[in-house]
């Protein structure tokens, strides 16, 4: 394209490049004053980063919030009214994502945003959304100490995918670990993991001559020396691995893992943040029996979840999404999918999409999820109950599901592990309504 | 009849604007804050180079150079290609530093230790082989940065020019030839005006040793023999080494010549003795 | 021999990697060889029955529901110890065990066939009405060194060397009589020596302190680190100050063997650090290479380069979907042909981008940076929308999975020795092209002097386009590399970019010696950093020694020379 | 395609330098009204006028009048006017001087990081523990504030700091750089280089500035609530302020003697030092007050965003800030700021509005820009006659 350009003389050249920029993409901009408000179709923000470092792990949430829309959409709507999405890219650009939020809520006027997915993202936005009384549904698991009266968490929170883990990990079937090492990616969702595990683990007995702490920057994609101490570390005592290294850098700390022999009979990795979606880059072979803990597998059996898995790859097909049928689902995309059904869900049931409303009706709200479970949003603390799957790794990289919980599992919004935090109360019902006092408020 | 104007020009001016003990002393009043250790010129000789040898990559471009100047000299450099010429100008304005040997402006102030802007604050002035000006910049603007004053940062933030010395840029300028092109930007300058602008910076800069290299290199036969006029009146005042290869211009200076010859100085005297020395000849004609 | 020692126990140290070795042959030569060891009548059994069960009822056993139970009949058929337990073991950890409802077991071959696990007949089941017993990494614990101990008996050396350092590794009680027996039949020395190590790890609490000090010895003597803390034991000190262990010879013996593994560990230690320092050096210098082309001689700040890293990765995925799909049976050597599609495809973009877009900006280097900027936006966006915004999965073929070990704890795994090779290939290549080649005199020459060479009639326009090509090309050849180590995803150039302008500017501009010193360098400078420093101050030490190294030496570790020269 | 002339020519965009030496005495004032002809101040004045007067007057406007300028406008524009302040350095140390920085945002960065610390500070014990420290210390389970952390509670002591550490650091850097003669590409990728360890540094949770999250949860700047439309208000009328007064130092730097000092710098470095300028004292001049231009910006663009992290170190980031001003035309400093305003607007809006396609908008900027409009997108807005002038030269 850019040879044709160059072929045009350069007067021509110049004189088309003068007139087309600045009229452009100055007035383009300039004219972008408030449109006027449609008042048929509900809005909807789709606050997903679709280009930056985590449009690898967002894009899917996006596509999966588009197909629950549209789901929605063909079966009549909701309140008679159609659902019209608003994709935004806030870029993998934090400050970005406070910037669309406010827009979103202000300018698009949204009944609600679907979106973030790293805790900083989530940060960012906090203030707009609690500042606009916007409505925020956030599917990722996370570090939890957090609970705002305009977000309601969908993901798991530490105790919900941790703890049980290295309950696992400790149990006789589990290989009975009494070393662990800690290894995250320098940020806020490992530490905090690391930390309320450094108290759990201590809690059963375990010496912090025991315990490693090993962290690496983003993006690190060099795991000889680590995975090499890590080697050494096991030496003598049953040694597990629990891993919190985020996104792009798993891949490589497998491969590394892979190479150096290290087998999940001997030093079994326990991971928080890898799914079938990190997964997918991954030739799963030499890893499998690696686990990962999480609140739904796509290998789980249940006919919710085929049905799930076969309207996700008939959506695929549909609109000829990349990556075709390699794509596969994982549990951010389902807590976005139990997150979506919940709030139109909620919507239905208070007839109106103002916030408010839809606030005190999502709280309680059951939903039959993919994993098999009636989950529901609990009303005061604003996370959900989730069962815990541990699964390993197997050879065609899906999971293969060796411990579940009962039921559900409420989520803890304040660790009890933490010394802190173990006070909180994260209580939006009356006479509380705070995400994080120690007394009543109406006592204040 | 030009030329007799602006030389005219050029005369009045020097009596003006550099008074006798400016050069005595190295200093104005107004450059008090140079580095002017007070020039010791007291044996009569203005510039030490002595066994200075300067190699790039194993080959030596000065080998084990030794050469003097007096005060007030005008001396001439030939040479042939890759004689040195240029990297003994480049050694003694700082640009390279000698792997051996000193170099001594005056008796005191050894140039090996200076950096180029102090040696040039100490004055010593240089012309670039390919003329080197401040493309960006008017005719009077290049003149202005290059004029004596007070060359710290805090300083230019607030300097103006005093009517003195818009003066001096001016009269420069016409020295030069080039008051109608005042304000032109000196990109736009042909070259042999280009050369004209770098010889009134050198001029305006006021030192005491002129560094000239090839600075007929593209001028008219009236503008060399302008040049040559211009560098004669200069000498006796100032010292001025000139590095060219035209010999007529050389003979038309009609002073001492030094002749350099693979990093070493192979013969020196007056033009004619420089040309009958039958090394000399081998070297000239034998390249 | 000690490489090929390695190699072998290497590939049997997995389940699933052992098994996959022996899978072509793995049903029949197994029950060849169980009818073998019946007709010799070789010890099959040290007690014809274990708790009362025989052989029959425990493989049935390998089909129960609860892991427990399976945990159990696996432990039972090891104190049973027949080989003929072999076949069904290894086909549970390789999911082919299959149960029908009146719990008959049956292993399923390659072919789909499925065989009686005790008689090795074939036996005419429906497939859709069996099951397969679930196994998660404690039965897989269970299974190994059991599956180990009867592999004991192999007729394959390997395989039998490969047993006995698994058995080194979990120690059982149990396991005694079995390796003493072993140890008696062994004729291989090399095996033999293994066994005596393993063997002597259960005689450490020996009641005969001439046993145990000669175990003592022989542990020392064999290196093996994962040893180690059995002799630690032996000399730490109880909470009341006394000794653990009472006798004063025995400790002394343990002191010597521990301060023999001081040293070995040390040993490890260096040539570990100077292994992964080269190997992350060659990672970065493949990267920087094509880079040390089109910066370093053509002084282009191409912000694109690490698109073309990320352009070879896809390449070569592509290149991996299209055998995966159409020659199957190649996919081992996908790579020969990703290599030089990598190339080609990066050549051509190479060459299109400079004569559509970087040809008019020379002379301008540090506009060229915001135009590849821009271009480097745009190939990232288009690959996203072709390929997704996620990962692709670009496989190791066979041969480049796994590694060697050359020392405990030291593994050198093939992908990284691969890329330590290939590396070496493509500089040696690259070196030649512009030292001996027609293209690569003219580009020094225009590198060097552009108008005279464009007098010299060499068109300029033509070599910086092959130059640039080439670069990109180099760049594509590196990303074929990353995919074998790290992830492909459309972000994949980001992560380069960096490290490859420091390696280049290291190195010095327009020398690709510089850029190879350079890349070697910072990776050492790392990794031995690393292990002290922790990853992040590592890194960050490494670029505070670049800042201060070009301070000292601003034109980098080789003198500039070329077209930045002037400027 | 064009020559070595116009690509070093840098001049102002509006007829400013004098081309006479003429009087230059006589107060400040007249020195200041010297910068720009009378049409341009009359430019300039309406510009200022309509940043803090007209558009905070539209704003105060009831929300359902058709003139009511949208309050989600209101912290976009005062961010862009920080983008601008940015831009505004780095043309001064690249236009001028010829020095390209790609570690910029390392000084916006610390700039933010100290207003940063003092919002942190500014919670007090309305922290998610209530703690006297900054939740995230109180996580890591810190005891006691860090020392670099005193101080931070006064508002005059961290805006002080933010422009000063940026300012120390980049004298320290400089003052080592410049003395090593390390200029061109060499310098640029060094700063990249600083940028990128600095970022390392910070995203260590160890480091003490709260990590990859940075710092964020501000809740009052001098006593103003920042969720208070007033106080977003404020700031950005502030900020634009402090543009302009920007903008108006840096012109005089740029036409006073000093200026033409740097701009000689960039030409002809070693004539410049024979004529006996130190070079490097001026290039360190500028470089640190660029920074300490870059800090300001930074501390003025964390209130209005609500975080700071170590995100804005990525050498992404300072390649951006440099974009803005090739894009706008290097050299001129109201191209510098149209740059900012151009590329941060496309961005904001194509982000939105073209969510699968901005990337190719912006990447299609840059290529075509650069190609087709050497000097900018300032190139096209010069005054004719001057545009006539260089199309001879050119």
């Amino acid at each position: 394209m850019m040879t044709l350009l160059t072929c045009v003389p350069r007067g021509a050249r110049r004189a088309a490049a003068r007139l087309t920029l600045p009229v452009g993409l100055l007035v383009g901009l300039f004219t972008w004053l408030p449109a006027a408000w449609a008042a048929e179709p509900i809005k909807v923000g789709i606050l997903h980063s679709l280009s930056g470092t985590m449009a690898i792990s967002e894009t899917s949430l996006k596509d999966v919030a588009l197909m629950a829309i549209e789901e929605i959409n063909e079966a009549g709507g909701l309140l008679g009214r159609p659902v019209e999405p608003v994709v935004v890219d806030p870029a993998s650009d934090w400050p970005l994502f406070a910037e669309k939020a406010r827009e979103l809520i202000q300018q698009e006027k949204v009944a609600v945003v679907f979106g973030c997915w790293t805790s900083v993202s989530r940060k960012s936005v906090l203030p707009v959304f609690e500042e606009l009384n916007g409505l925020l549904f956030y599917p990722v698991q996370y570090e939890g100490e957090e609970s705002s009266f305009n977000v309601f968490y969908t993901g798991a929170a530490p105790n919900q995918q941790a703890i049980p883990a290295v309950e696992y990990l400790m149990s006789e079937d589990g290989g009975g670990a009494e070393r662990f090492v800690l290894l995250g990616t320098d940020y806020v969702y490992p530490r905090t993991t690391n930390k309320i595990l450094n108290y759990f683990l201590e809690s059963k007995g375990v010496a912090k001559a025991d315990i490693m702490e090993l962290y690496t920057p983003f993006g690190h994609s060099d795991y000889q020396t680590i995975v090499a101490d890590i080697k050494k570390f096991a030496v003598g005592k049953s040694t597990a691995v629990v891993s919190t290294i985020n996104g792009d850098s798993n891949v490589p700390f497998y491969k590394e893992l892979a190479n150096q022999g290290l087998k999940a009979e001997d030093i079994p990795v326990v991971a928080f943040s890898v799914g079938e979606e990190e997964l997918r880059g991954i030739d799963t072979a030499p890893l499998v029996g690696h686990l990962a803990a999480w609140n739904y597998f796509m290998s789980v059996d249940t006919p919710e979840n085929k049905d799930f898995v076969a309207k996700w790859e008939a959506y695929v097909k549909k609109h000829q999404l990349p990556g075709g049928a390699k794509r596969v689902t994982n549990d951010p995309m389902e807590a976005t999918y139990i997150g979506i059904r919940m709030w139109a869900q909620a919507v239905e049931q208070a007839q109106t999409t103002d916030v408010n409303a839809v606030r005190q009706a999502v709280g309680n709200q059951v939903v039959r999820s993919p994993s098999g479970f009636d989950i529901s949003m609990d009303a005061k603390n604003h996370h959900l109950h989730k069962p815990v799957l541990i699964a390993e790794v197997r050879e065609d990289g899906q999971f293969d599901i060796v411990w579940n919980t009962e039921g559900p599992v409420r989520a803890q919004a304040w660790s009890p592990f933490i010394p802190d935090s173990a006070k909180k109360v994260a209580d939006w019902t009356y006479p509380w309504v705070c995400g994080n006092c120690t007394a009543p408020k109406f006592k204040n | 009849m030009k030329q007799g104007d602006s030389r005219r020009t050029w005369d009045s001016q020097m009596k003006r604007d550099m008074p006798e003990e400016t050069i005595d002393q190295g200093g104005s009043p107004a450059m008090a804050h140079v580095v002017q250790p007070g020039l010791d010129t007291s044996h009569g000789v203005i510039l030490y180079v002595e066994n200075v040898t300067v190699s790039f990559d194993g080959l030596k471009a000065l080998n084990e150079l030794t050469l003097y100047l007096n005060a007030g000299e005008l001396r001439c450099l030939i040479g042939p290609n890759g004689a040195g010429k240029t990297t003994l100008l480049d050694v003694i304005t700082g640009k390279t530093r000698p792997d051996t040997g000193t170099v001594f402006f005056g008796n005191n102030l050894d140039l090996t230790q200076l950096s180029e802007y102090d040696i040039a604050l100490a004055g010593i002035g240089r012309k670039f082989q390919r003329p080197t000006v401040f493309h960006g910049h008017t005719v009077s603007e290049n003149l202005e940065l290059a004029m004596q004053a007070n060359k710290k940062v805090w300083h230019s933030l607030l300097a103006r020019l005093s009517r003195q010395q818009r003066e001096r840029i001016a009269s420069t300028a016409e020295t030069i030839g080039l008051i109608e092109q005042l304000s032109t930007r000196a990109g736009l300058l042909s070259h042999g005006q280009k050369q004209w602008l770098e010889l009134g910076m050198l001029l305006i800069q006021d030192p005491q040793l002129l560094l000239v290299d090839e600075p007929v290199a593209g001028m008219t036969h009236q503008e060399t023999d302008r040049t040559a006029e211009l560098l004669i009146s200069l000498a006796g005042k100032h010292t001025v080494v000139v590095v060219e290869h035209d010999m007529e211009f050389v003979r038309s200076l009609a002073r001492t010549v030094t002749v350099l010859h693979e990093g070493s100085v192979l013969a020196e005297g007056s033009m004619e003795e420089v040309q009958s020395d039958p090394r000399v000849v081998e070297v000239y004609l034998g390249a | 021999m000690k490489r090929d020692r390695d190699r072998d126990r290497d590939r049997g140290k997995g389940v699933p990697l052992c098994l996959h070795s022996l899978s072509q042959f793995s049903i029949s030569v197994s029950f060849l060889f169980l009818s073998l060891i019946l007709l010799l009548g070789l010890p099959s059994s040290s007690g014809a029955t274990t708790e009362g069960k025989d052989l029959a009822s425990l493989l049935h056993g390998l089909g129960a529901k609860s892991r427990r139970d399976v945990r159990q009949a696996i432990t039972a058929l090891g104190r049973l110890n027949d080989p003929a337990a072999l076949p069904a073991l290894e086909a549970l950890g390789e999911r082919r065990l299959r149960v029908d409802e009146a719990g008959l077991v049956s292993i399923k071959g390659e072919d789909g066939s499925l065989r009686d696990a005790l008689s090795g007949e074939t036996v005419e089941l429906d497939e859709a009405a069996l099951r397969t017993p679930r196994i998660n990494n404690a039965v897989r614990r269970a299974l190994r060194p059991v599956i180990a101990q009867l592999q004991l008996y192999a007729p394959d050396v390997g395989v039998r060397l490969a047993a006995a350092e698994e058995l080194i590794k979990r120690p059982r009680p149990e396991m005694t009589d079995p390796l003493q027996a072993a140890l008696e039949r062994e004729t291989e020395a090399a095996v033999r020596d293994v066994l005596a190590v393993a063997l002597a790890q259960m005689q450490l609490q020996s009641e005969d302190q001439t046993a145990r000090l000669a175990a003592i010895r022989l542990i020392g003597e064999s290196g093996n680190l994962g040893l180690r803390p059995q002799l630690e034991a032996l000399v730490a000190t109880q909470e009341d100050g006394s000794f653990a262990e009472d006798d004063p010879e025995v400790r002394a013996a343990a002191e010597a063997a521990l301060s023999s593994f001081e040293r070995t560990q040390f040993l490890i230690n260096s040539l570990g650090n100077l292994f992964y320092g080269t190997s992350l050096g060659s990672v970065l210098l493949l990267a920087a290479l094509g880079l040390g082309i089109t910066f370093g001689l053509m002084g282009v700040i191409n912000m694109a380069h690490g698109e073309m890293l990320m352009l070879g990765a896809y390449a070569s995925y592509v290149v991996q979907g299209v055998f995966q799909e159409r020659f199957p049976a190649w996919f081992d050597w996908y790579l020969a042909v990703a290599v030089p599609a990598a190339f080609g495809v990066c050549l051509l973009t190479g060459m299109i981008l400079e004569r559509g877009v970087i040809r008019f900006l020379y002379g301008r280097p540090l506009e060229t940076l915001l135009a590849t900027w821009g271009i480097s936006l745009v190939l990232i966006q288009s690959v996203r929308l072709i390929f997704g915004a996620q990962n692709v999965q670009v496989a190791n073929p066979a041969w480049l999975s796994g590694g060697i070990e050359v020392l405990y704890g030291v593994v050198l795994p093939y992908s990284r020795l691969a890329i330590i090779l290939f590396v070496a290939l493509v500089v040696g290549l690259v070196w030649l092209i512009l030292q001996r080649t027609r293209l690569g005199v003219q580009v020094r020459a225009v590198t060097q002097n552009r108008p005279m060479a464009a007098c010299m009639g060499i068109s300029a326009g033509r070599v910086d386009m092959w130059t640039f090509g080439l670069g990109s090309g180099i760049a594509g050849l590196g990303g074929v590399a990353l995919s074998q180590i790290g992830n492909v995803g459309p972000e994949l150039g980001r992560l380069y970019i960096v490290d490859s302008f420091m390696v280049v500017v290291l190195g010095g501009v327009g020398n690709i010696a510089g850029t190879v010193v350079g890349a070697l360098s910072l990776g050492l400078v790392n990794k031995i950093l690393e292990p002290v420093a922790g990853a992040v101050l590592g890194k960050i030490g490494v670029l505070i020694f670049i800042v201060l190294f070009i301070q000292q030496r601003p034109q980098g570790l080789f003198a500039l020379k070329g077209r930045l020269a002037e400027s | 395609m064009s020559s070595p002339v116009s690509e070093t020519a840098a001049e102002p965009l509006v007829a400013g330098a004098p081309a006479e030496p003429h009087e230059r005495t006589g107060s400040v004032l007249t020195s200041l009204m010297r910068l720009h002809s009378r049409g341009e101040w009359v430019l300039i004045g309406l510009l200022v006028v309509l940043g803090v007067i007209v558009i905070p007057g539209l704003n105060l406007l009831p929300a359902d009048s058709a003139l009511h300028f949208p309050d989600y406008l209101i912290p976009l524009l005062g961010k862009f006017m920080c983008y601008a302040l940015v831009a505004l350095a780095v043309d001064l140390i690249w236009g001028y001087a010829g020095i390209l920085s790609l570690g910029h945002g390392v000084f916006f960065a610390l700039g933010g990081y100290a207003m940063g610390m003092y919002l942190m500070r500014a919670i007090g014990t309305e922290g998610v523990y209530r703690s006297e420290l900054p939740d995230f210390m109180v996580f890591l389970d810190w005891k006691e504030l860090p020392w670099y952390w005193y101080g931070f509670s006064n508002f005059g002591f961290a805006l002080g700091m933010a422009l000063f550490v940026p300012g120390i650091l980049a004298y320290i850097f400089g003052f080592f750089a410049f003395r090593s003669r390390i200029r061109g590409v060499y310098f640029s990728i060094i700063t990249q280089a600083m940028t990128y360890a600095l970022m390392l540094l910070f995203f260590r949770n160890d480091t003490g500035f709260g990590g990859n999250n940075g710092l964020t949860d501000f809740k009052r700047l001098l006593g103003f609530s920042l969720q208070a439309p007033t106080t977003k208000l404020g700031l950005y009328v502030t900020s634009v302020v402090v543009l302009a007064l920007a903008y108006l130092t840096c012109r005089y730097l740029v036409t006073s003697k000093l200026g033409r000092v740097l701009m000689a710098v960039r030409d002809a470095e070693s004539r410049l030092m024979f004529c006996g300028y130190n070079p490097h004292s001026y290039k360190l001049f500028l470089w640190t007050l660029s920074a300490m231009l870059c800090g300001l910006a930074g501390a003025l663009y964390v209130p209005q965003v609500g975080i700071i992290n170590p995100s804005e170190m990525q050498p992404a980031n300072s390649i951006e800030m440099a974009i803005w001003v090739a894009v706008g035309g290097r050299g001129t400093l109201s191209g510098a700021l149209l740059g900012a305003f151009l590329v941060n607007g496309v961005k904001s809006w194509c982000t939105a509005a073209l969510p699968y396609l901005w990337l190719y908008i912006l990447g299609a900027l840059f290529i075509v820009v650069t190609l087709f409009l050497p000097r900018g997108v300032a190139g096209l807005l010069r005054w004719p006659a001057r545009a006539q002038t260089d199309e001879t030269r050119g």
